[in-house]
């Protein structure tokens, strides 16, 4: 009976690597229990659902190696709040739906809180906190300095291990640092963050909103195809906007129309 | 800046200990392969075979030059592509394997050299007197320079024994989690929060371990100087 | 597979050059200061002097049981907002967080390679007949002549191979500085890399400019291995 | 049992060894004189395949070897029918007196351990060392650490021992002791090739003596025929600062 | 010049020196005798201060060291007046045979290279080793390596020399030589305290003998004293071995 269902079952189902970076709470992250966890993890396992011909298997990993892995197809697919740019495109398959949102802004001090945009922040002359390479707000930051070559950010490549934006800012290490809302929110706003006796000395100010997307495999068309269905079934049942809510703090997608990247 | 939170130090470390058991995993394989391979090498090195020999030297070049994590994508990456072309599918095999060849190829060719320069500090005279008492030159090696040479050789082994019970955050980078790796995901987990009791108490735990080997180390170290003086200032 | 940007390859690989200076800068001041240090530590060790040498074993204990990186975190985090509260309460104008990180690079790297450098150093002590010691003394050379002209000279016969694993070694650890924000080699080859992900290009550059910078110094130490041990061969 | 043939050995372009050629029989003491630097030691290296010659041949017994090209089989072969007593000693510097004699009869000979230990014991007897058992080479006096060379050598009865001035650090009393051990080792059939300073044990339990100089045999001849009746002006002049004694022996 | 007063030296329990007491003259070549192990090399090592003495006292020239407590200074102040030639050699192993003569003096003496080169070079062509400047000691025979020892203590032209069996590995005609240096030395005023078993040298060039066994002198006195007419049984029992050629120098 249910024995050979399952063999049978499992002979047609299609195993996909997904390849996770462990240390970005709460978009993607390994909880307490070693389980996979975050936003994105979770939109993930959503899709995973609505597509009986896969099965995802979730790989935790480091950026370094997700990056390489999904690159030489040891991953089939790799979540870790990528923005979406032209030199990526060559190396992956972006899929033609988005995954998530993603709040990206500055975290300064009270009385800077004046400054709203890269450029005002440029502008004063203020010192950023390092930011690891491979980050993607690296990449925004970079990009935003391409455009303004007279009033640039000064920019400083370092290590997630050893930059504590938040401390980094509060004790005056550097002016200010880029953050995702949904990190902020939950070292700093949420009453039970280990930042939130800060919320009262430090700001979040959104800079721009993001989207996000899965980086595939150049072999797996045919999985991010079917990602493209799943995914759009989901958004259309808003389910993308309660995890955003859930895990953001706030429904990002109120302000998609405003999204420009 | 938090305030430093002692208790919270004491509370990670039953958190990280569980996680010893791949570090000593690793640790284990990696001395016992790595040690074979430096004895190959070694003896290639001092052997009479120019060929042997100048493989087994431009192998330590390549192996000293290569940072750890290039060698480990190498092998993370390079051996599933390499045995791809005879149609062999290594990428499902566990993170461990991959761990353990890497840090094996880098720690045998460290050994390599430690033995190397140890061996030719015995003097030669030893060996003699081995094999004119009838003694084959594996027993010459084994009951005469061996000992003698082990003396040189411990500090240099205990220092890249060390070393490689730290390198937990090279096989965290590819996913594979030790203690070290352990500790990243629990600050990653605090939003970096208490990043260093967290980190301290890593740190309580590996130098713990530490000092259980170097006082190993110091009793063989006692053992096999019997009967030797060395120079001192003084 | 994919092919590689063998463009982009070029162009990173001068990137990635161009951080040589720093990495060999901190290798060269930690070697600078180790080097004697370590030696003055090997000796304590090696007479066994008193308090020193206990000293000595537990700064050498902490500090190769320990991770690096955890040491870089401590003194690269935690010293400076000591020192800033430190200086603050003095009403001192000093600034440390303007302090240009290399300096914790110096710091860092020197500790750690003095406490590798002190067993490398031991172990290649032990290897010279204390007769040795005894004949410098006997024509009258003091200690440190004896040491300077007799003992180490035989003695880095054998400190030589080991000395070259741990320099290279440290050049090699110097690629941790992405910590402290200092652009050495792999930072500015993986800077260079992220536009495009082209980490695996990033990472052959890498490994190029490493085996460039380390098989020159394995040149130089085989190259004086053999001169020093001009004395030993001839009769082997 | 043992013929040499044409031993040449040269370091670099300095020749040490130029043509040496000399048989001993079974049972025969064979001393070799000669100055400091005459190639003795080399001769007795080259015979124990410690130095590689650079041509020549050597029969011993029946095991012929060129020794331009050497098997390690031959080599083996030879090594556990000889031992070899060093000039400047050798001993284990990890291993205590009788550990250092029992060394070759456990591991090299696979004696049982129980009956090793009493030979080497007697074998440190006969040398004066009963009571020097579980010293190491670093607290013995030079003396002392030449007798368990010697010690070594004797308790593993090879057939042929060579010995490189085994007597050189001894005082005249266990200078007597030593050479008295092997005389009584000679007259129990063991063959020697002893190289030494020792006129009197050339005289006396010597049945052959090769007389070396700048790497070539001078002459050799029995201890009668060098002694009283030298051929060579060579011979006759490095004899001299002897002969005086020689002469009350007789 | 020298004056030695109850030198004790026990390694663990087992007492090596139990009490030496004895003083030598500016100029003096005094030969101490005695078996192998009776702590002869101890006793030179202690009055060099390579083994710490457990007690007793020294009184070099105007320097007088409670070998309790010594300084540095005492040390250093004796080490410049004395040279040591050492049993099994001690050559530098990583210099030839020329900079193991020079190190003593350019570094430890501080004489121009130019000067010292030529003292050197007069030293080692004294011991006959005019044409092995340039070896290493692993290149060199054993009589070469003990000569270049002697040449290296020579050279220095200490207040007083102190000889540990300088001539063990030399062949007959050798030590004829090495002695007449010695011999000459000597004569030069150099004060001499050397361990021997070379009876003619202790009969023909010194002028005082101790006999030492089992860690204490037995007898001392001129070598006409001790060779002809010793007082102690032990003493006549050790040189009975030599007597006979004694007799015929007489
Ligand atoms: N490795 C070497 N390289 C160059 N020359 C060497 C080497 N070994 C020995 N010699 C030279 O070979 C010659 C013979 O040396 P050997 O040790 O055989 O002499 P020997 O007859 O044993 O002298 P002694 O009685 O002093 O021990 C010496 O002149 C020595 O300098
Ligand atoms: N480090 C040591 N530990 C223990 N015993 C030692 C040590 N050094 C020497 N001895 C013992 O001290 C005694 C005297 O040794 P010493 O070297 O002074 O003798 P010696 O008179 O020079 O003999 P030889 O003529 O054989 O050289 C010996 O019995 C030796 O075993
Ligand atoms: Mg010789
Ligand atoms: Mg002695």
């Amino acid at each position: 009976g249910s024995d050979t269902d399952k063999t049978e079952k499992k002979a047609n189902v299609k195993k996909v690597k997904v390849a996770y970076a462990q240390n970005s709470k709460p978009i993607t992250y390994t909880d307490a229990n070693g389980k996979p966890a975050g936003h994105d993890v979770e939109i993930m396992k959503l899709v995973d659902g609505l597509l009986p011909q896969y099965e995802f298997e979730f790989i935790p990993t480091t950026d370094d190696d997700l990056l390489l892995g999904v690159e030489q197809g040891k991953y089939d697919v790799g979540i870790k709040n990528t923005f979406y740019t032209e030199a990526r495109a060559k190396k992956y398959i972006y899929p033609k739906e988005f995954l998530g949102l993603s709040s990206f802004g500055l975290v300064l001090r009270k009385d800077d809180a004046n400054i709203k945009t890269l450029a005002d922040f440029a502008k004063a002359g203020k010192t950023l906190a390092p930011i690891a390479a491979n980050n993607a707000q690296y990449t925004v930051i970079e990009e935003f300095n391409q455009k303004n070559p007279d009033n640039k950010v000064k920019l400083e490549a370092g290590d997630a291990f050893t930059v504590n934006v938040i401390a980094y800012v509060s004790e005056g290490r550097s002016d200010g640092g880029a953050i995702i809302e949904g990190q902020y929110d939950q070292k700093v706003r949420s009453a039970d963050g280990p930042y939130h006796s800060l919320d009262d000395k430090l700001v979040y100010n959104e800079v721009d909103v993001i989207k996000t997307w899965p980086l595939f495999n150049k072999k797996q068309q045919e999985l991010a195809d079917a990602y493209d269905g799943a995914i759009k079934q989901l958004k259309a049942e808003k389910k993308t906007n309660e995890l955003s809510k859930q895990f953001y703090g706030r429904d990002l997608y109120e302000v998609l129309a405003k999204v420009n990247r | 800046m938090l305030k430093f939170d002692f208790v919270y130090l004491l509370e990670q470390i039953p958190k990280l200990v569980p996680y010893l058991d791949i570090t000593f995993l690793v640790l284990i394989l990696t001395l016992f392969f790595g040690t074979i391979l430096g004895f190959i090498l070694a003896a290639w090195k001092l052997g009479i075979r120019p060929i042997l020999s100048k493989l087994a030297y431009a192998f330590t070049t390549a192996m000293r030059c290569t940072p750890s994590i290039v060698l480990l994508f190498l092998v993370y990456y390079g051996l599933p592509a390499l045995a791809s072309i005879f149609a062999f599918d290594l990428n499902d095999l566990s993170k461990l394997f991959f761990v353990v060849t890497a840090f094996s190829l880098s720690f045998g060719n460290v050994m390599s050299e430690i033995i190397r320069s140890s061996y030719l500090a015995v003097e030669k005279g030893q060996y003699e007197a081995a094999v004119s008492v009838g003694l084959t030159r594996f027993d010459a090696f084994r009951r005469i320079i061996l000992p003698q040479a082990a003396v040189v050789a411990l500090p240099n082994i205990i220092n890249s024994i060390l070393t490689l019970l730290k390198e937990g955050s090279l096989a965290y980078t590819i996913g594979l989690i030790d203690v070290m790796g352990k500790a990243n995901l629990l600050i990653a987990m605090n939003y970096e929060a208490h990043a260093l009791e967290t980190l301290l108490a890593l740190s309580f735990i590996y130098w713990s371990i530490s000092i259980i080997i170097e006082k190993a180390n110091e009793l063989l170290e006692q053992r096999l100087s019997k009967g030797r003086t060395f120079v001192k200032t003084v | 597979m994919q092919t590689l940007d063998l463009h982009f390859m070029w162009e990173a690989f001068f990137i990635a050059l161009s951080g040589a200076p720093i990495t060999l800068l901190i290798t060269v001041v930690a070697l600078l200061i180790s080097i004697p240090v370590g030696f003055f530590f090997s000796l304590i060790r090696l007479n066994g002097t008193p308090i020193l040498d206990q000293l000595c074993r537990i700064y050498i204990s902490f500090v190769r049981g320990t991770p690096l990186i955890i040491q870089i975190f401590l003194i690269y985090n935690v010293m400076p907002i000591l020192l800033e509260r430190f200086l603050r309460s003095t009403h001192s104008t000093l600034s440390v967080f303007d302090v240009n990180p290399i300096w914790y690079a110096f710091v860092v790297f020197s500790l750690y390679t003095i406490a590798i450098l002190t067993e490398v150093f031991r172990s290649a002590l032990k290897t010279v007949q204390k007769s040795q010691l005894e004949a410098a003394h006997s024509v009258g050379l003091s200690t440190c002549a004896a040491y300077r002209r007799i003992i180490i000279p035989q003695a880095l016969v054998t400190a030589l191979p080991n000395l070259c694993n741990a320099t290279t070694n440290l050049i090699k650890n110097t690629s941790l500085c992405y910590a402290l924000s200092l652009r050495e080699i792999t930072l500015r080859a993986k800077v260079a890399a992220n536009p495009g992900y082209n980490y695996i290009e990033a990472y052959i550059d890498i490994f190029l400019v490493y085996l460039l910078i380390c098989s020159l110094v394995e040149y130089g130490f085989k190259k004086y291995e053999k001169k020093l041990k001009a004395y030993q061969c001839l009769s082997a | 049992m043992l013929e040499v043939r044409e031993i040449r050995k040269a370091f670099g372009n300095q020749e040490v060894l130029s043509g040496i050629s000399f048989s001993i029989e079974k049972g025969d003491v064979a001393v070799i004189l000669g100055p400091s630097g005459s190639g003795k030691t080399t001769l007795l290296r080259c015979l124990e395949f410690f130095e590689q010659a650079d041509s020549g041949e050597v029969l011993f017994d029946d095991i012929d070897v060129d020794l331009r090209n050497v098997t390690k089989e031959q080599i083996k072969a030879i090594r556990q029918k000889t031992a070899f007593v060093f000039q400047n000693y050798n001993l284990f510097n990890n291993k205590t007196a009788l550990e250092n004699v029992l060394e070759g009869l456990v591991i090299g000979r696979k004696i049982p351990k129980k009956e090793a230990e009493a030979i080497a014991k007697e074998a440190l007897d006969k040398v004066g060392l009963s009571d020097k058992y579980a010293y190491y080479p670093s607290q013995l006096s030079g003396g002392q650490q030449q007798r368990v060379g010697i010690a070594r050598a004797i308790a593993l009865s090879p057939e042929i021992i060579f010995f490189d001035e085994p007597t050189s650090a001894l005082d005249p009393e266990l200078i007597g002791e030593v050479l008295a051990t092997m005389k009584k080792i000679a007259k129990e059939g063991t063959t020697m090739l002893v190289v030494t300073h020792e006129m009197s044990f050339a005289q006396d339990v010597a049945n052959k003596i090769i007389f070396m100089d700048g790497g070539s045999i001078v002459e050799e001849g029995t201890p009668r025929q060098i002694f009283t009746e030298p051929k060579e002006e060579r011979t006759r002049q490095f004899l001299k600062r002897m002969l005086p004694e020689y002469t009350y022996y007789i």
